[in-house]
């Protein structure tokens, strides 16, 4: 094993060869400076791995004496990692730079050698006054670096940052001479024994030294010049800041933290908290990328710092949590800012140019979920037990406040990485890459991933996590050249092989819903095969969300639960931001689904205090705030339902989505919100506020969310908006139905979420087929398809009555339900808001069905084709089920009632062959079937006969008051079609909620813009808050 | 329950006596309509004469399928009204189908009818066939609210939505009818009953002057002959409805009778008495007086 | 009135003037200062409404007159503006930048007398004669008669009397 | 022609250019169809019928139509006799012509007539739809309606009180009972005669021969 | 006395951050670290000093037993030299980005070089 020593020999020693070296070959140098990096993390990775698996730590004496006596280095296994980290920043990051390097002479690898040594000594040794030194050498490597790009803005922010470590080393070293003043020693292990901070001066002298490490690290709000350096530096050299000099400063942080007492740790917890929370706030407002970057580092670094404060209370867990999130941020940021490097354009916007390179774009993504914590990615890990170890010791506060912050992360990383996905890229200049350039930013990638697996293999409790699925998409991913119809292919049969290898473990709610999601998926897979060409990318997206989908249904705990929702979201998101103009629409969909996986993550949190397992049944038996993580995590899954006040989201994304997509986010993805809500009233029962029924405000929610929905339906011009605002409003039947929380109840909402599956799918896919055809969404430009698209309009036909409820098809079944329920249950006010909502659906109904198929054929349409086969199939496939539930309503109703019959045993129906029995009414959907074909069979043959011989006549043959018309347009009654209708009732729909969160969103975004004025660009007044940061701070803890 | 021929011929047997019942309500209405405007008016089978007329055109024009079945489904909806209701009440005869479903089944299968109307006029193309269809569909969700509530204010006070339960609870004496055991109810229900009935003033659907006719407006000859079947059909079938509900059903034929034209003559009146609304001020009128009304009744019953 | 009238008398050359009635006064003018001189009179004189445009056929004289009436609804009289254009070359300017409407006179006219008006707005468009083809009906020199028995399949048998002396040798038969 | 029946080019959502012909593609053009009285029993019953519904558009063709409100009021009440009126061709089954014809409203009763259901009956009201009456020698107004519409009565008069009209609404009756009242076959029998006649005065004909 | 060199140091510490504080040249604000630098150096001096105390040299004079109470801390006055070379590197880099910003600007005004902000 060799000495950690040499890491320093090494690269201080080609520092001076190459120096030596003079200017003789610039090829040679950078060569060697690669190579001895390279070498130092060699070093570091065997000593890494030596240590893991169980060596001893290597403690270095460098003047031959014992501590305190000379400086010593101690190489243990955090030591090991983070200069391994470093090492391998500082060679990838020589390599993305070598261009410059070379072009900047020889004098610049030497500053770089010397600066990633100092690094890796300011990690390894013990001696403060030793880190002080090399502190300040890596303050000087850094200014040194950044002048040598010789943009005005670079020297700006050397500048400043060279003001500003000037002033805080000057802290740092009264606050080292006055605790070498009282410890008499240098040595961390030594002053640690010393108790210093017994008596107050000897706790101000530690605290300087702290407070400095602190401001190193750059906390809100004494970071402008942080920041400024990060945008005005070359992208390498930031990159070097935000991944090795932040991970080495954290690492000091952590070193030193044995020295102070719990109430300063605590004060560390705060200010780590508030940087983070502070710095994404700010980071809302930002259009610089690097900027951006910047923030989000500072975001980053100062949640780390929160959670060396928070040590005491992790537990064994902290090293997992630490490191994980560590280098997410480590690889991610790197890869970042190397990427900002690459495209070379500042404004956010630009970022579109990496479409050009559709697999920066995915290195691009990879780098944004690291970032945010999805799985599989490390930092997802580090969340979560964060999380749960803040719940458990009970710090609801921080837990607030980290998921506010990673909320706001959210806000801009979202919006950044669908800028760069949706943006309009016409006038950007072309993207060129240097394999130089690239490389760093694919090994980090791989880096995050590698790293996130291997964190869930050796976690206990991600062990059980099935990566079978994952591999599949990876598979889909490399055979991503081949045509539609073979990945097609493929991927309907991995769902069918593994829903035929589940299904067996399957029953009860997981059955049904397992079959929506899984057969669903096959159904709504089928239309794909009207694609041509190759999709690129799309495949592995849905197969990421049918994964988290199954997850969902196989999931026995509660991390298995979160992780799958995190995988469905990720890949729902992806696929709604392939949709037009859906840039927008996809943000808000994923701010909410964030923002509902926060409200999920804290309620498992809560959940978990005081039990030891992680099984989803601990919900059952929630020991400490069960109302308010029943309402936590029920707010969460409506953010998938898209219940009132959470449904923004939702019209935007189903109605810019592709054909088949639409029926994939809209009739199986909202499922997952409704399994959740069902797992969490199974398992927790019946919740009360005092005496409130929380129930009670659930089915209020459900009642006027169908209203809402439905109303707004009605008054949509664009087909597939409309179809996306009534999912809104079945979504709001069917929480209604689970409020009740008996057996009727529960049959009317299973019953219809299987229904409103296949209608939607049904409609969907028919309007996507229509849409395909014409071009357009908006209804009111189409009109008299029915002779064009018959089999679309038989389909949207059978679809409608569904959705409208009318005897004899299968809509009805749940509206019958519905009413026994509530007769049952009483609740008749909400009721009596759903039935009205009931109603309003004939009015959208009637105009999806009139605007588009009915009415006057248009000019351009007279040759429109009817749609796709492979779109009509899988219409056909469940109109043929719809057919078969409507005549045999037992064969749907009877099974369900059979799974509710354990869990409710009162008021289930009496099934006599086709006829149900409630305690207050009872309706046979065969007979009724029979006797209204019977009649409509007899009055048509009737009428057939009497009118055999009718003249079929053209579109403009109609009554005219004696005119005739001339431009089907103008003969097509429909836009606005029901003008009255708002007119009495549109104050009902105006846009309240989405104002709301318009203003929610403008007034943060104002903050931003007002918090970050305090960045005034002035060197002086950074200076100025570094000192004011340290008086307050010590005015805090003295 | 077994369900054999003689059902068919039962069934046949209620829909003629309904359909000659209803042609003549519609012919004594409107010589009502007239004697009360001091004409002599139209003889009171002047609506056989119509139909046979009617179906006496020789020519028929089509403007496609949908447009050639609106009428099945419109007739289909209204015969399918009538039979699942229990016509005479204690009558096995008259009982037809009601024991395929319950008030609920009745309450939205009139919708069915409404529905297939809707579409065979939109594709005939016509512009005013649409106007009509929307104002229409706006004015049913108006009054269906208020009807809502109040048929589960019946429903919760009689605990079940059985028809034939609803009227036998009703039997002994008027003062056990609905009417007087939950007037809220009945009220509510019987402005709902206006917007049902189409009448004015809530005809604007149909009406003639501005958007002729409405709806049904490309309609003619064998066509318009079904319906005009069902216009005598759908609004009989609806009085036994509310007959049913609110006023102790009916016993007899001659009861029917006497109770089904006391309720008709109710739109009938106001009808002759208000001028037309338009569609939003009858929407707003619906949401605020019957609808207030039945809040009242849900509360009475439920407190 | 006078006033007025003086008012125009000194900016425009006037070719006659005559006073029907107290609040009614036709004035003859040349083709050139027609237009100029209703946009005076509407602009400076309170002539605010346009009464109506309309022609006469002095076919004698080989000579549409044309009558622009106008109307002040302040002091309550009326303007009569009268303009004689060649039937031969039958063209006017367009007034139809004063008021929209008389685009549609402008229709009529060309329609029924073929006046023609470079310049309106859908001037040449049917304004009730669809499709007509012949000579403008309001033309004395068309036979209207002719082109009724020609093209209306007259009814045969069809008496016309002048109806004083119809009713005089119905009413009194014995007087002469 | 209007503009908007002429011929127009649009583009498809494929982004082809497509050729639109209103006049041939969004009018039927078929012929009109001759409908042979079925069995004379049945034909009576149906005639009887007929004759007791008149279902009268209301389509105010001339000065005469003013003459027709009366028999809506309380003094002539028309209703007793089953005429009622109808506000669209398709449902209507007597045409009255309410006096003079200009050759533009012409267009328009034509197109009128067509769409209404055989059987159906016209009535020409006042002397000018006899022989043009005071406007006989108008360049504009037809004289003699038989020659473009088969006539079924005509009421003499200018204008004919309602008493008149309510006379030739009996005789209409009479004609109908009788199995006369075949107009609408007469119509297609005799089409091409009519349509020459039509196509005579109206000059700008633009749309098809038979307007469904 | 023996604070004497250590209030002059954090005088002139005190002195120097109300000089990179204030002023408005740059070429000032250099001038105020180093005065800032300075203190420091002179506050960690004044550590090491041991009222009649000598120099640290193990010799006749001072015996190692005795070493403790006669002998001033060696260890300050090593570190003094180390923080005053670092102090020189920082200067002179301040220096050169004096320069710089000159170049760029032609102007030393702190308040002209706020481009990055926000």
């Amino acid at each position: 094993m060799i000495s950690p020593i040499h890491i320093i020999t090494l690269t201080l020693g080609t520092a001076f060869f190459i120096g030596l070296l003079k200017k003789l070959n610039l090829n040679i140098s950078a060569l060697l400076m690669l190579v001895a990096i390279a070498a130092a993390g060699t070093i570091s990775a065997s000593w890494f791995t030596a240590i893991l698996s169980g060596a001893a730590n290597a403690e270095v004496f460098t003047a031959g004496f014992n501590p305190p006596y000379s400086i010593n280095l101690l190489m243990g296994k955090g030591e090991a990692l983070i200069t391994l980290l470093i090492n391998l920043a500082g060679f990838l990051g020589g390599v993305y730079l070598l261009k410059s390097l070379k072009e900047r002479g020889i004098y610049t690898m030497i500053i770089y050698l010397v600066f990633i040594m100092s690094l890796n000594v300011i990690v390894m040794t013990r001696d403060i006054f030793n880190l002080f030194v090399f502190m300040e050498v890596a303050s000087i490597g850094i200014a040194g670096l950044v002048i040598l790009d010789k943009s005005s803005k670079a020297t700006q922010a050397g500048f400043k940052y060279l003001i500003a470590t000037g002033v805080i080393a000057g802290i740092l070293l009264i606050g080292i001479a006055f605790t070498y003043y009282f410890a008499g020693t240098l040595n961390i292990d030594v002053i640690q024994q010393a108790s210093i901070i017994n008596f107050k001066a000897g706790s101000i002298a530690v605290f300087l030294v702290i407070i400095s490490i602190i401001l190193e690290l750059k906390p809100f709000p004494a970071n402008g010049w942080g920041i400024d350096v990060y945008e005005g530096a070359n992208p390498g050299i930031g990159a070097m800041i935000s991944a090795a000099s932040a991970s080495a400063m954290l690492f000091v942080l952590y070193k030193l933290a044995v020295l102070v007492p719990e109430s300063f740790l605590q004060i560390i917890t705060a200010i780590g908290i508030l940087t983070f929370v502070g710095s994404n706030l700010m980071g809302i407002k930002q259009s610089n990328a690097n900027r951006l970057l910047g923030y989000s580092s500072i975001g980053q670094i100062g949640l780390l710092t929160a959670i060396v404060g928070l040590k005491p209370f992790l537990g064994a867990q902290f090293e997992l949590i630490a490191v994980s999130i560590l280098i997410s941020h480590f690889f991610a940021k790197a890869g970042l800012f190397w990427l900002s490097g690459i495209v070379k354009k500042q404004n956010l916007k630009d970022w579109a140019m990496l479409r050009q390179k559709p697999y920066l774009l995915v290195l691009f993504g990879i780098f944004i979920f690291a970032l945010i914590g999805f799985p599989p990615f490390p930092s997802f890990l580090g969340k979560w037990e964060l999380i749960m170890k803040l719940a458990h010791s009970h710090h609801f506060y921080i837990l607030a406040f980290i998921l506010i912050g990673s909320f706001l992360e959210g806000i801009y990383l979202f919006r950044w990485l669908g800028f760069s996905i949706k943006m309009e890229d016409a006038n950007l200049p072309p993207l060129t890459v240097h394999w130089n350039k690239i490389i760093p930013v694919v090994l980090s990638a791989l880096g995050v991933l590698g790293s996130g697996i291997y964190f869930g293999t050796i976690t206990e409790i991600a062990a059980s996590l099935k990566y079978i699925p994952l591999l599949f998409i990876a598979l889909l991913y490399v055979i991503d050249f081949l045509p539609v119809y073979v990945k097609n292919t493929v991927s309907i049969a991995g769902i069918g092989y593994y829903l035929y290898t589940i299904y067996p473990d399957l029953e009860g709610f997981k059955l049904i819903f397992g079959l929506i999601f899984l057969a669903g998926g096959m159904l709504t897979l089928v239309a794909g095969y009207f694609k041509t060409g190759t999709r690129k990318g799309f495949y592995p997206l849905v197969m990421l969300m049918f994964a988290g989908l199954v997850g969902l249904i196989e999931a026995h705990t509660t991390f298995e639960f979160f992780f799958a929702w995190e995988l469905m979201t990720a890949g729902s998101y992806f696929l709604i931001i392939r949709g037009k103009k859906s840039m927008t629409h996809a943000l808000s969909y994923m701010l909410f689904s964030l923002a509902g996986a926060y409200l999920i993550l804290a309620g498992f949190g809560l959940a978990h205090i005081g039990q030891s397992s992680y099984a989803l049944d601990i919900l059952a038996s929630v020991q400490s705030f069960a109302p308010l993580v029943f309402i936590l995590l029920a707010i969460g899954f409506m953010t998938k339902t898209a219940s009132v006040g959470l449904h923004i989201w939702l019209p935007g994304a189903h109605a810019e989505a592709e054909t088949d997509v639409s029926p994939m986010v809209s009739a199986i993805l909202l499922k997952a919100g409704v399994f959740g809500l069902i797992l969490l009233m199974l398992n927790m029962g019946s919740q009360f506020i005092g005496s409130f029924n929380i129930y009670y405000a659930l089915a209020w929610i459900g009642a006027i969310t169908a209203v809402m929905g439905n109303m707004m339906a009605a008054f949509q011009e664009d087909a597939k908006r409309l179809l996306a605002y009534s999912s809104v409003g079945f979504l709001g039947y069917i929480l209604f139905g689970l409020s009740f929380m008996s057996h009727l109840g529960w049959l009317a909402a299973v019953s219809l979420s299987v229904v409103h599956f296949m209608f939607k799918t049904l409609l969907f896919l028919a309007i996507g087929g229509i849409v395909y055809r014409v071009k357009t969404k908006e209804m009111y430009k189409m009109g008299g398809l029915i002779k064009k698209m018959p089999f679309t309009f038989i389909s949207v036909l059978m679809g409608i009555i569904v959705i409208a409820g009318v005897p004899p098809l299968t809509g009805f079944g749940g509206k019958w339900i519905l009413y026994n329920a509530v007769l049952e249950k009483g609740w008749f006010f909400p009721s009596a808001l759903v039935f009205f909502a009931g109603i309003v659906a004939f009015l959208y109904c009637f105009r999806l069905i009139h605007t588009v198929f009915l009415g006057q054929l248009k000019d351009e349409h007279r040759e429109v084709k009817e749609a796709p086969f492979w779109l009509l199939l899988p219409q056909y496939m469940i109109l043929m089920v719809i057919m078969l539930f409507s005549a045999l309503p037992n064969s749907l109703l009877k099974p369900i009632g059979a799974m509710l019959a354990p869990i409710f045993p009162e008021g289930a129906l009496e099934w006599q062959g086709q006829l149900a029995k409630s305690g207050f009414g009872y309706w046979n959907g065969q007979v009724i079937m029979y006797i209204v074909g019977g009649i409509f069979v007899v009055v048509f043959a009737w009428l057939w006969y009497m009118n055999r011989n009718a003249q079929k006549v053209k579109q403009f043959n109609i009554g005219y008051s004696a005119e005739r018309p001339s431009l089907p347009e103008t003969t097509h009654f429909a836009y606005n079609f029901f003008a009255p209708y708002k007119k009495a009732l549109g104050f009902l729909v105006s846009p309240l909620i989405t104002n709301f969160w318009d203003s929610a969103s403008e007034g943060v975004h104002a903050i931003s813009d007002k918090v970050r004025r305090i960045y005034n660009g002035n060197v002086q007044t950074y200076a100025f808050h570094i000192l004011a940061f340290i008086v307050v701070v010590y005015l805090i803890i003295f | 329950m077994d369900f054999g021929f003689k059902h068919i011929l039962y069934a046949l047997l209620t829909v003629f006596i309904v359909l000659n019942y209803g042609l003549i309500l519609q012919g004594i209405v409107r010589k009502i309509g007239a004697r009360v405007g001091r004409r002599y008016g139209i003889r009171w089978y002047q609506p056989y004469i119509d139909i046979i007329k009617n179906y006496a055109k020789r020519s028929t024009i089509t403007h496609g399928v949908m447009f050639y079945i609106a009428p099945v489904f419109r007739l289909t909806g209204g015969i399918g009204l009538l039979l699942f209701m229990p016509v005479i009440f204690g009558s096995e005869i008259f009982s037809n189908f009601s024991f395929a479903g319950d008030l609920v089944l009745v309450l939205y299968f009139q919708f069915f009818g409404v529905l297939g109307m809707a579409l065979g006029a939109a594709e005939g193309g016509h512009p005013y066939s649409a106007i009509g269809v929307s104002r229409g569909l706006s004015q049913v969700t108006a009054f269906e609210l208020p009807l809502t509530l109040g048929v589960l204010a019946i429903a919760m006070q009689y605990q079940t939505l059985n028809i034939t339960e609803i009227v036998a609870a009703q039997q002994g004496g008027f003062l056990s009818w609905t009417l007087f055991t939950n007037p809220f109810a009945t009220i509510a229900i019987m402005f709902s009953f206006l917007g049902a009935m189409g009448r004015s003033p809530f005809d604007v659907v149909l009406a003639p002057q501005e958007i002729p006719i409405g709806p049904p407006t490309e309609f003619h000859s064998g066509l318009l002959g079904v319906l005009q079947l069902n216009r005598a059909i759908f609004p009989a079938a609806k009085l036994i409805l509310f007959m049913n509900l609110l006023f102790g059903g009916a016993t007899s034929w001659p009861e029917l009778v006497v109770k089904t034209f006391l309720i008709y003559m109710w739109s009938v009146f106001v009808g002759t008495v208000f001028p037309r609304f338009r569609v939003d001020q009858s929407v707003r009128w619906f949401l605020v007086v019957p609808l207030t009304i039945a809040i009242i009744a849900i509360i009475l019953i439920r407190f | 009135m006078k006033s007025l009238l003086n008012n125009i008398k000194s900016r425009f050359s006037i070719k006659d003037v005559t006073e029907q009635r107290s609040n009614l006064v036709f004035i003859d003018v040349a083709r050139e200062s027609a237009v100029p001189l209703i946009t005076y009179l509407r602009d400076y004189e309170g002539m605010t409404h346009l009464v109506l445009l309309t022609a006469a056929d002095w076919i004698e004289e080989n000579e549409f007159q044309l009558t622009y009436l106008l109307n002040n609804p302040e002091q309550k009289f009326d303007i009569g503006v009268r303009v004689r254009i060649s039937r031969e070359k039958a063209t006017m300017e367009t007034a139809h930048h004063l008021w929209e409407q008389v685009a549609t006179y402008q229709r009529e006219l060309k329609e029924m007398f073929g006046i023609d008006f470079p310049g309106s707005p859908g001037v040449d468009k049917p304004f009730i004669l669809e499709g007509w083809d012949d000579l403008p009906p309001y033309r004395r020199d068309f036979d209207t008669k002719k082109y009724s028995e020609d093209t209306y399949f007259p009814r045969p048998g069809r008496e016309s009397n002048d109806p004083a002396e119809y009713m005089k040798k119905k009413m009194y038969p014995n007087e002469k | 022609m209007k503009e908007d029946f002429k011929k127009r080019t649009v583009i498809t959502p494929e982004g082809k250019p497509l050729e639109i012909d209103p006049v041939k593609d969004y009018f039927s053009d078929a012929r009109p169809k001759v409908h042979k009285p079925a069995n004379p029993v049945i034909e009576k019953f149906a005639n009887w019928a007929r004759a007791n519904s008149l279902w009268v558009l209301g389509f105010g063709t001339g000065c005469g139509a003013i003459e027709m409100r009366p028999l809506m009021t309380p003094r002539f009440d028309a209703y007793r006799y089953g005429i009622q009126w109808r506000p669209t061709p398709r449902q209507a089954s007597v045409f009255v012509i309410s006096g003079y014809l200009s050759v533009k409203t012409l267009k328009r009763v034509v197109r009128t007539y067509e769409q209404m259901q055989n059987p159906k009956f016209v009535v020409g009201l006042g002397s000018c739809t006899i022989n043009g009456g005071m406007y006989w020698d108008s360049y504009n107004t037809i004289n003699r309606l038989d020659h473009y519409l088969p006539v079924d009565v005509y009421i003499a008069g200018c204008m004919p009180r309602p008493e008149s009209l309510l006379h030739g609404f009996e005789e209409l009756k009479k004609i109908i009972k009788e199995g006369r009242g075949e107009g609408a076959n007469k119509y297609a029998e005799e089409f091409d005669w009519y349509k020459a006649n039509q196509k005579k005065v109206i000059k700008d004909w633009d749309m098809p021969d038979y307007n469904w | 006395m023996e604070y004497i060199s250590m209030i002059t140091g954090f005088l002139l510490v005190l002195l120097g951050l109300w000089g990179v504080l204030t002023q408005k040249n740059i070429i000032k604000i250099i001038i105020g670290f180093s005065i800032f630098d300075t203190g420091l150096h002179i506050v960690l001096v004044s550590i090491a000093y041991l009222r009649g105390g000598t120099a640290p040299v193990i010799d006749k004079a001072v015996k190692v037993t005795e070493a403790i109470e006669k002998v001033v801390d060696p260890v300050p006055h090593a570190l003094v030299l180390t923080a005053i070379v670092i102090g020189l590197g920082v200067t002179a880099l301040m220096l050169v980005y004096a320069l710089k910003l000159y170049q760029n600007k032609k102007t030393l005004e702190v308040q002209s070089f706020n481009d990055l902000k926000w």
